[in-house]
């Protein structure tokens, strides 16, 4: 992972021991691989800049993202789908926020209002890691805190002689239909986006797409040029296949425009739309 | 701290098969045999069955708790059940070191606070707040500890799996009921449990993490927001 | 719960290691709970090694004991060890006829799990899917626990009978309904299911309990005893 500088100002349990990231480095060394995702890249950046996160300047830490994005690619280094995904969407943030609000009509949150969605879930996510810590480190049963060490009898309130669970039952059929299929597969190593891979991916930036996004215009300069095309061909697949069921809607101003997108909105306010698509997806 | 056997304490009704009333000492006495007997926390339940009809098992428990606080072996409460452990202050002596708990990973026990505060939560959830894909086994790994497990499927489109802890999660974490869990009201508070509304855009709801039966409730507004079915762009009229 | 640490109580000897002397009180609670702890009866040699340097062990334990005399729980001594037992006159309340839960065989559990999904199955269709023959015993084990029925007969040449879980079954499990057992996804996503599935891997929805499939004929009485399905015993499991 990244060079080690700082030192821990919280005493941690060991469980949560790692190298310290530092970013603040010109020359940072960038190992994706010690983080978990992008999200957590983003908090450990955001964390150096030192403020409350509801203070934050999303926009300082758009430009490091993509900053960390550019040099990772700069050495060439492989950044996993997410990676480019976050990329995207925080260019896109950036134009939006250096761009002065316009008369965009329906264009729904600012962004500003996107900064702030991005700032919540980076203080949630942090929110979460501080309960994860404060969780492990309480006297824990066969650690701190010891049972009888000589049971004399198990109580029960017996219904059934026999005891399973339900996650005994799910990992006993879940093995089992494992070993019936198993001897059909074959593992290939892809260097395309799959269908799945795109649908994935476009699933979980539904979260984030609140409002009109030309995603994949932001996306593609993230894209190695030989990716491009498999990428830009499955996302608009699976950005179809989407809309058809409702989850997403799109949009296109003209022939060889961005081709926006949004979550579907939910049932009854309006209908999905799937307005002026063209085949050319550049 | 001993108490005498025959005192004139009140007696309870007996139960129809014995001949004679039982004193409460008794009672405590076959509360505590019980529940020190095993190695796992006694539902409540299991004590009533088991004492004078008519007993008020949750005094009598809280009696021995009492008795007990200051010993080095304490009675607890871990969801509704009882325990008997060992006083935690003690740790430094008892702790043995091949008895090291389970080790978990960093991406298991974040997901395992997620699931802990944000219950009944979906995997789209957890992967939304963690902004990244549950690695194969995280879940698998919690399940198998027994502190994870399905809970139910929400009424919404796709009825997506939720997933809770368990009543040993409780007791591995010594934790009386979720309400217990380290800074949930903060959280709360802070609008960090309640969907992905940004703070001012809308009021958070608080989420009343031990409704159990809440899970199965038909969809709530809380159910559409947490599934990012309703837009926080959605109440930009604030 | 944590003692008063400066009582008037007698001082011991600290042990090297330690700044300040330990009362007397602090010295029965650790003896107390490393008892406690110990799945086997402890040596007085062992309590000694923890017990601060200079504690009169034996003095420690008597008192020990005569505070648990009177109690649910008494601290008794076999040889030079010392264990916590249940008091003699409630070992009725401890001994219950009730025998411990069996756990299920991984045979039984997967014949009940195919059951569940895929119901109404035949038992054909089971050994079709796990590939080997299903012994008479694993179908007795899920019937006697009482989470297996037969559930009529598949209106096919043979009429073979099908099977189907019981509501026991879903209360066990904790399920609302057939319909909450997880899918292929949820499986997936919790780990259960791993590496790449083959196109046209599919995990069945299970219908309602009580509805008879288009296929299928109740079953009566008659059936059963026609078909020797009441008798009891059976080979061995596989």
């Amino acid at each position: 992972m990244a060079v080690t500088t700082s030192q821990n100002a919280i005493p941690m349990d060991k469980l949560w021991q790692e190298p310290e990231r530092a970013a603040d480095d010109p020359a940072l060394v960038i190992d994706v691989g010690g983080f978990e995702g992008p999200l957590d890249l983003l908090l450990h950046l955001a964390r150096n800049q030192k403020v409350d996160l509801a203070r934050i300047s999303v926009l300082a830490l758009a430009e490091q993202y993509l900053q960390f994005v550019e040099s990772a690619r700069r050495v060439r280094i492989e950044l996993a789908a997410d990676y480019l995904v976050m990329a995207a969407w925080l260019a896109y943030l950036k134009s939006k926020l250096l761009i002065p609000q316009q008369a965009r009509g329906d264009d729904g949150p600012s962004g500003e209002e996107m900064a702030a969605t991005l700032a919540f879930r980076l203080k949630r996510l942090e929110a979460m890691r501080e309960a994860a810590t404060r969780l492990v480190n309480r006297n824990r049963l066969g650690r701190d805190v010891f049972a009888r060490g000589a049971p004399e009898h198990i109580p029960h309130r017996v219904q059934s002689a026999y005891d399973a669970s339900l996650y005994d039952l799910l990992s006993a059929y879940a093995n089992l239909r494992q070993r019936g299929a198993v001897t059909q597969v074959t593992i290939e190593k892809r260097k395309v986006w799959s269908l799945a891979d795109a649908r994935n991916l476009l699933t979980r930036m539904l979260g984030e797409i609140a409002d009109w996004t030309a995603l994949q215009h932001y996306l593609l300069p993230y894209l190695p040029p030989e990716d491009r095309i498999t990428a830009t061909a499955s996302a608009f697949a699976a950005s179809l296949e989407l809309v058809r069921e409702g989850k997403l809607e799109m949009r296109q101003d003209g022939a060889f425009q961005p081709i926006y997108l949004r979550k579907g909105q939910p049932l009854g306010t309006t209908k999905p739309v799937l307005q002026a698509v063209a085949g050319d997806v550049d | 701290m001993t108490p005498d056997e025959d005192n004139d304490q009140p007696m309870l009704e007996a139960d129809e098969g014995e001949t004679e009333p039982m004193s409460l000492i008794e009672v405590e006495r076959i509360a505590e045999a019980l529940v020190f007997a095993s190695a796992e926390p006694v539902p409540e339940a299991f004590l009533s069955e088991r004492l004078p009809r008519g007993t008020d098992v949750g005094a009598v428990m809280r009696r021995l708790m009492e008795a007990y606080a200051p010993r080095g072996v304490n009675l607890i409460r871990t969801g509704d059940r009882w325990a008997f452990r060992t006083a935690a202050d003690l740790s430094f002596v008892i702790r043995k070191d091949e008895n090291e708990a389970k080790k978990l990973s960093r991406a298991a026990l974040e997901v395992l606070a997620i699931i802990a505060y944000h219950q009944p939560v979906t995997r789209a959830e957890i992967e939304e707040i963690r902004g990244v894909q549950t690695s194969k086994g995280t879940l698998d790994v919690l399940m198998e500890a027994g502190w994870v497990r399905f809970r139910g499927r929400r009424r919404t489109p796709g009825r997506p799996v939720t997933l809770g802890t368990t009543v040993e999660f409780l007791d591995h974490f010594g934790l009386e009921e979720l309400r217990d869990l380290p800074g949930l009201d903060e959280l709360k508070g802070a609008g960090l449990l309640s969907g992905r509304i940004p703070p001012g855009f809308a009021i958070p709801i608080p989420q009343n993490v031990d409704d159990l039966a809440e899970d199965e409730d038909p969809i709530t507004q809380l159910d559409l927001e947490e599934l990012g079915l309703l837009t926080p762009g959605g109440e930009a009229d604030e």
